[in-house]
């Protein structure tokens, strides 16, 4: 076995897409995840697509207990996991079952056929053996009893039964490592390093890898041998991360850059806990973790540490920003810098927890009582996490406001190469602590109004400790510059006035949007979020095929950029595909009174790029 | 924070109108802190006052420090956050006892359990006050009120002994009709490293007059207060005839000095690890009508949780150096293409 | 002392707008309320305003103690308290200070000047006094020494001088009472009814009364006195009612039409506690009220009574409704009936408790994550509360859903006279538990679907105790019909569909919209709310003026009623007041593509009639 | 709900597949429930199971009777609204640690002392499972986890501390390692008038595996389990040669009885009005590896809340009879037009 298999006859495709799927026992994810690491080390492109089930461990074999992974790796650039994959593995019928729709026609099935017995086929609601019964005519089929293969090859290394049982996924590993011609050291070397101390786990994982790579060649598979050369990416230094952890990456860069410590308040939920969890590691970097005893004081200790001079943030999802709503309005009345993070995931209620979707938009708008206007960006691919991050602790801290900061399932725990950058050349984040009066009195002597303006609207940030400048801040409406209570009615619209504008203004300091694809076309696509991968690889192949659309992809919904709405004022047709029900649509809608059409899926899962193609055809078709 | 400028308490005093109704017992309260801050040795710009909604919570606006009115029931949550992230400062939080036991019940017990290093004062009226005059989570049963025309039907909370089975560190009980006791009870509360409730009873006299007479009228405060004094026996009375045994079965009760003798009587003691007898304690009184402690009930040290927190970043500084931003972002298994 | 003053030399008005003012512990607003009642009594048309600050007594003598009440009454038809008070009662000189800006040039103001000592000159920051200085040149001004009057008359009662000293009210109560020549029997009746057992009490309010009565007699103010003739109202029984009373008797009256028991779960909150108390005394309709133990528990255990069967409600304030998003959402998606009351005050935050905005609309449409559509019902008047209230538990009963019943702080406890309907003519709410199986299974046996649907994509509500209908519900998304947990992508989409659909079905069972004012106008100005009153107002004198203006106000926001759009599309100009920075505006402008525009008033004051026929006609005027 | 049809096991069981983790306690947990149900002489049809969210709370989905699987934290709300509105049900309330005592604390203190008639099954896993293993607030101090990579440093509550400190009538605990003491707990908890709290120590063997065997292991429970018994002396051990005594100080604590003799022994006694003594034997174990009470803690009479409310309600109308709406709309001043 050489690291890089390198057959000169192997013929090099553009791109696979492969699917591990099995039950949630069965290690798909980390199947995955070591596929794409191998692959991402290689060189080519790629984008990821985890599912699974909402329980820890769904009943096994049965279709609920599935658990998927699917990858696109590709010569080229990519922007999805893929439309369809090519290949398919199913490493029991529930797997089959679940998945052998979303193959494409004429694709490949590799089935651990052990798992095909009466029991598996029953709770996977097949009467007959689909391995059998010819109902896979039309696909390439290879069944691999994996089960027994590695179940042998472990019983020299004097490894218990349900150790090797449980080391099937690398003998699947194995196979598909050999079949796309991947190194092969770097998933050895994982193994390695993940299970130091457990040898005999290491043992049995090796061998049955070792066993699923010869396997291939000893079974003649050769003709399903495939290369994929790395893709042509800029020059630099690459990391395959998926959005969660660039998220936290670029918080504690925030804090970096802003010379300020991190507090972190957050309360565990899914798809957003793996950010409290990375983020709890990096306590070097000055980052305070406060795991709290629910979503209220989560956001409200973070609010505190916020009076208190730190970058603050809290982490969520859908539900907990519905339980924020109140504190995060009083974080907006006192005008103290913050950053609410949102992973969105299926809903509504506790709807699909570990499922994508982007349907809380709107509650980032309004979800409070009261006019309580916050700023509101959106990450929109799993790397472009970091950068979203930042722009968002920038916002806050440069405006003295909360910010919302969206992203959702499919960007958290999706993962792409990232090219690095430079840490020089992250954007410097200013933040200047009050430290002394900043107006006089009718006595003339000097006094802190914590409610003074400069010419963005923005209050001075004083710090408890700071000599001389006590102030309260509080929830009730506050007069003007003096921050003490007011009741006043024209005091009380001219702070809502302020609040307002102090938003508004942020506009300026945003860059305005871009079009891709092809600006001179008629139709312009909107998106926001993690639909940038999709719409990107929709509109690409639109124009290959001689269809020019125009592409604006959002990272600021509030405020909108400057010339959002002269872009367009362009176009004959907009279209805003959302996987939501229609939330930016109404927004665009009201400010800029264009007939801006949406293109929706509530499935739990990202578009496609064919899906999104065939919707913006129709739609342009439609004249 | 020592060495602190000599202040007065028209120091700690800001200018604002203060805006209880007239004879609240909330004056007397913050007089009590007003006087005592100048003989704390802290800096007004290290102090911090957070409260959330109510009457009670509109304490801030008269404390020239630091100060945050919050919303309603999350103080103890806000607090944690500042007190996390600013070990250096000196945070006291105040609410009502709808503030902090009916919406903000949850955030109490978790700060008390963390322990984290901030002072609450409970200003327990018995009532609403603010959204004039429902009952509270420890207004008697029967409690004829706006929203309970029929008589309330909810057993009141004992805040002690909820405290106390919430395992906090700290907790004492003092009124508002005696600034000395107040004084000395705040400056307990506010030298325990940890998180330290201290109830205080307040007369609301606009919905709830008279609620505390029976026992912090001067006259009644012989026979109805016992002062629980550390190495003391308790013992109570119009002629100090009365004190508190633990009984047989474990219960603490009140009884005649000259039925048990001296000896018999539970020696107080702060500093007990186990929070069992101070909880015994707590359940002598069931309601503020009849012999009431007060003072300190428990008052023991465990490690404080901003300090738990820092040293756990001060640890990973020293193992792994100071945070690499170039590092981290290659920390992951990382390719070159050039 | 004749009952009702009937001096044949009194001049007859149509209308009088009064204001009292004084501290807050002067009594004003009791002095308000009887003098309205009286006023009522008589059979005057009227509308009042009561406003007062958020301490329960604010610092005695300050601007920021003082309280107020606006009461306008006529004998012709009126919707709001008036523009600007042509007589000010202000008990001392923060009051006048406070409130004579508001009075109209060449108005009456009554004062108390007793209390117009240095010391309180000084609290409300007059450096002179202004009975003498001059300031009030262009006003008539009425100085009594009320307080040396009433404690005079108390003399010989043997009251205690704190006492007498409180009744001083009742002298300005009597005085102007007189003025008006209202009746006197119902405000002494009160008096002994309200402090029965108190006689001493009893005794100094009623001379302090008549000595004010009289006052106007002996200190010859007979010029001042004027009579407003009763109101041609229809005919009918009538009460004077407040906008809290109306809606807890709505939702009293919903309970018995429906035939099911009300559960109530509420924590106390500034505007809305009074309904919670309102409830809290009508035990013997079967009403259960629940003081949770925060806003979250009110609403959960409203959800838990409406499992149960019962007619369930949830009634809170804008903070309130921030903290109950995610609950909100379970019932949702359990599609149970649930009645959420939201009486808007000044926000954000904790903002302006005691004032009133109407800045929850879109926080009531969007404030919970993922997709999780409502229905919005608004009130337009302190009656129509009472309507509004069956209107709202009606959809939520006929279409399982929880709805949101949007008052506000002016409604709430401004009050008008209402024409009391007769309880025969109220609607029949239909309500029906599901009592047997609905479907079949395979095997053909009978089952029940909690999630099957009829015409109108209603499930059934089988409550507990019902035989053989067990079935579990639950926040996850739930497979069709079964209402099991699917995490089925397709059934997803179908359910967020249904329950959108469901909602927007709603829309064949409200009235369309009726077009008022002159509906042939080029102009039509849209409203929703409390501002009703001024709205109507202010079309109405535009009317007399010769400017035709059409009027629709909207009670049902979501789903809007079906011909919305095409009365919309009739207007060149759709102009939309609101008490926020544009909400409503907001929604008309996505949803029909109409350019709406708003006329925004934040100052925690309702609009008058005077603002908005200024607003209206300038909006025109731009052409 | 007296004279139900005879059932079995299977007539409680759903058709939906069990999505717990195999292994995991909470499946004995189910099957205690689920062979209990058919001794208690309850309906189906009148028994709710209402959850929050976690693994635990998805126990309703496997009861043939009604359940409400609701968000997280508010089970003990839901409840409260469906207990007082139908007082004929059978109301059981699951959760987790995290669900019950880190959100939903607030709730399940204030179901505690209002007393409303549910049965609250606590399965403390001392860690949070369905979110993947972050520590919960019963986890132990220095617990390392995903979310505590450094060692966690909150101080966990004792559930049943706080219970009693939170005026619970009802308070037991009981383990998943024995079926037929879960069961009588269960029964006993169910049989009691008012608000009952069983902590079950459950196992979550994927996150937290063998947090409960020092005590739960069969092996380990004579040495370990000290099975409360009411009226009996509290005695324990292998040759049942240790017990409890309340000390001079107060406190609860373990004893050789052959140093101390039996006579000196606490009696236990569920029904004692004065919960002190059963809050010093929640002191006993400050964490399950070492001696342990299981049982009935504390079981007192105290009105109930839904009939409390009840009662009111009824005592309304039998004062002022049913409802008139005619008349409630002119209860005010009213004036006629013609
Ligand atoms: C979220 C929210 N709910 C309710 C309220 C209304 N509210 C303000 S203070 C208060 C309770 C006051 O009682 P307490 O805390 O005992 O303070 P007191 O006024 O008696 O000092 C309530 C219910 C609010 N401001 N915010
Ligand atoms: C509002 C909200 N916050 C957070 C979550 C995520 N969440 C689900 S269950 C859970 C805790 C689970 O722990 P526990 O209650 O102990 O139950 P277990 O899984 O251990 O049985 C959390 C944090 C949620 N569903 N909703
Ligand atoms: S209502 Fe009661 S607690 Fe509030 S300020 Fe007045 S007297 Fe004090
Ligand atoms: S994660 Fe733990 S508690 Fe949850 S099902 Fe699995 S074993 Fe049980
Ligand atoms: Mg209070
Ligand atoms: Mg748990």
């Amino acid at each position: 076995m050489t690291d890089v298999a390198e057959s000169p006859a192997v013929p090099e495709v553009e791109r696979v897409v492969i699917r591990f799927a099995g039950d949630s026992g069965d290690g798909m994810q980390l199947t995955g995840d070591r596929f794409t690491s191998a692959s991402a080390l290689f060189g080519n492109d790629l984008a990821t697509l985890p599912e699974f089930p909402a329980e820890i461990r769904a009943p096994q074999g049965t279709l609920a207990g599935v658990s998927a992974f699917q990858v696109q790796i590709s010569s080229e650039r990519v922007s999805t996991p893929g439309d369809e994959p090519t290949v398919l593995v199913a490493m029991n019928p529930a797997a089959l079952k679940a998945d052998l729709n979303r193959l494409a026609g004429g694709g490949t099935v590799i089935v651990n056929e052990d798992a095909f017995e009466e029991r598996n086929l029953e709770k996977a609601g097949y009467v007959d053996n689909p391995l059998e019964d010819g109902s896979l005519d039309g696909y390439t089929v290879i069944p691999i009893p994996m089960t027994k293969l590695t179940q042998e090859v472990c019983a020299d290394l004097d490894v218990k039964p349900r150790v090797a049982e449980r080391s099937k996924n690398f003998f699947a590993l194995g196979l598909v490592s050999w079949m796309y011609t991947r190194p092969t050291e770097p998933t050895l070397d994982w193994v390695r390093q993940k299970f130091k101390g457990k040898e005999k786990v290491i043992a049995a994982n090796i061998a049955a890898f070792k066993a699923g790579h010869a396997y291939g060649e000893t079974a003649e598979l050769g003709s399903h041998m495939v290369s994929i050369a790395p893709a042509d990416l800029e020059p630099g230094t690459y990391t395959n991360i998926n959005g969660n952890t660039a998220l936290s990456w670029g918080l504690v860069a925030a804090s970096q850059q802003s010379g300020l410590p991190m507090f972190l308040g957050s309360y565990p939920i899914t798809p957003a806990s793996d950010i409290l969890h990375e983020l709890a590691k990096h306590k070097n970097f000055g980052v305070r973790t406060f795991q709290a005893e629910d979503e209220i004081a989560a956001v409200c200790s973070a609010i505190g540490a916020s009076y208190g001079g730190h970058l603050a943030v809290t982490t969520t999802s859908g539900p907990g920003v519905a339980l924020k709503g109140e504190a995060i309005g009083l974080a907006v009345i006192l005008e103290l810098p913050l950053v609410i993070v949102d992973i969105q995931r299926g809903g509504p209620s506790t709807g699909l927890p570990t499922k994508t979707e982007a349907s809380d938009l709107l509650m980032a708008m309004y979800g409070r009582h009261g006019e309580s206007p916050m700023p509101v960006v959106a990450a929109y691919s799993p790397s472009q996490c970091f950068d979203a991050a930042i722009e968002a602790a920038r916002i806050a801290l440069t405006y003295m406001t909360p910010v919302m900061l969206l992203s959702d399932g499919y960007l958290a725990n999706g993962s792409e190469p990232w090219k690095l950058p430079d840490v020089e050349s992250l954007p410097d984040i200013d933040v200047t602590f009050a430290t002394s009066h900043n107006a006089t009195n009718d006595d003339g002597e000097p006094i802190f109004l914590p409610f003074e303006r400069d010419e963005n609207l923005v209050r001075p940030w004083a710090v408890p400790g700071a000599d001389g400048l006590m102030h309260r801040v509080g929830g009730l409406e506050k007069a003007d510059k003096t921050g003490n209570v007011s009741y006043d009615p024209e005091n009380h619209a001219l702070m809502t006035e302020l609040r307002q504008k102090r938003i508004e203004i942020i506009a300026n300091d945003i860059p305005p949007v871009e079009v891709t694809g092809d600006p001179d076309a008629s139709t312009v696509v909107v998106g926001w979020g993690s639909t940038w991968g999709a719409i990107s690889g929709a509109i690409r192949r639109l124009g290959q095929a001689g269809t020019g659309v125009a592409h604006v992809h959002l990272t600021h919904l509030n405020p909108f950029p400057p010339n959002l709405g002269e872009v367009l004022a362009k176009y004959d047709k907009v279209l805003v595909p959302e996987l939501n029900m229609g939330q930016l649509v109404k927004l665009l809608r009201a400010e800029f009174l264009v007939d801006a059409k949406g293109i929706n899926k509530v499935m739990g899962q990202p578009f496609t790029a064919a899906e999104l193609e065939r919707e913006i055809l129709a739609h342009i078709g439609e004249g | 924070m020592a060495n602190a400028p000599v202040t007065t308490k028209k120091d700690w005093a800001t200018d604002q109108e203060v805006r209880w109704c007239p004879g609240c017992g909330d004056y007397s309260i913050l007089t009590a802190v007003q006087l005592m801050m100048p003989e704390l040795d802290v800096r007004r710009e290290d102090t911090v006052f957070i409260s959330g909604i109510g009457c009670a919570a509109r304490f801030p606006y008269y404390m020239n420090t630091y100060g945050m009115h919050s919303i309603h029931g999350r103080s103890p949550a806000f607090s944690t956050g500042l007190a996390m992230a600013r070990p250096d400062l000196d945070v006291w939080v105040i609410g009502g006892d709808g503030d902090m036991l009916s919406i903000g019940g949850n955030h109490l017990i978790h700060a008390l359990r963390r322990n984290v290093n901030v002072n609450i004062l409970l200003f327990n009226n018995m009532i609403y006050g603010l959204t004039k005059g429902q009952y509270s989570p420890t207004s008697e049963v029967g409690k004829v009120t706006k929203s309970s025309p029929y008589g309330s039907i909810d057993q009141p909370f004992n805040a002690v002994s909820l405290a106390l089975g919430a395992e906090a560190s700290f907790v004492a009980r003092t009124h508002d009709m005696d600034r000395k006791h107040m004084q000395e009870t705040f400056k307990r509360a506010h030298a325990h490293k940890g998180a330290s409730l201290v109830e205080v009873y307040q007369n609301c006299n606009v919905f709830n007059d008279g609620q505390f007479d029976t026992i912090t009228k001067r006259a009644n405060r012989p026979a109805n207060l016992i002062d629980l004094i550390h190495g003391e026996p308790i013992r109570f009375g119009v002629d100090n005839e009365r004190g508190v045994i633990i009984d047989s079965s474990g219960n603490a009760v009140i009884v005649d000095v000259a039925d048990v003798g001296e000896d018999a009587l539970v020696v107080h003691d702060e500093y007990r690890e186990d929070p069992a007898v101070s909880f015994a304690l707590s359940r002598i009184a069931a309601n503020p009508y009849s012999p009431t402690p007060m003072g300190v009930f428990r008052s023991v040290d465990r490690i404080e949780y901003a300090a738990g927190a820092t040293s756990q970043l001060a640890a990973a500084q020293e193992a792994k150096g100071p945070g690499d931003l170039h590092a981290l972002l290659r920390s992951n298994p990382t390719w070159e293409v050039d």
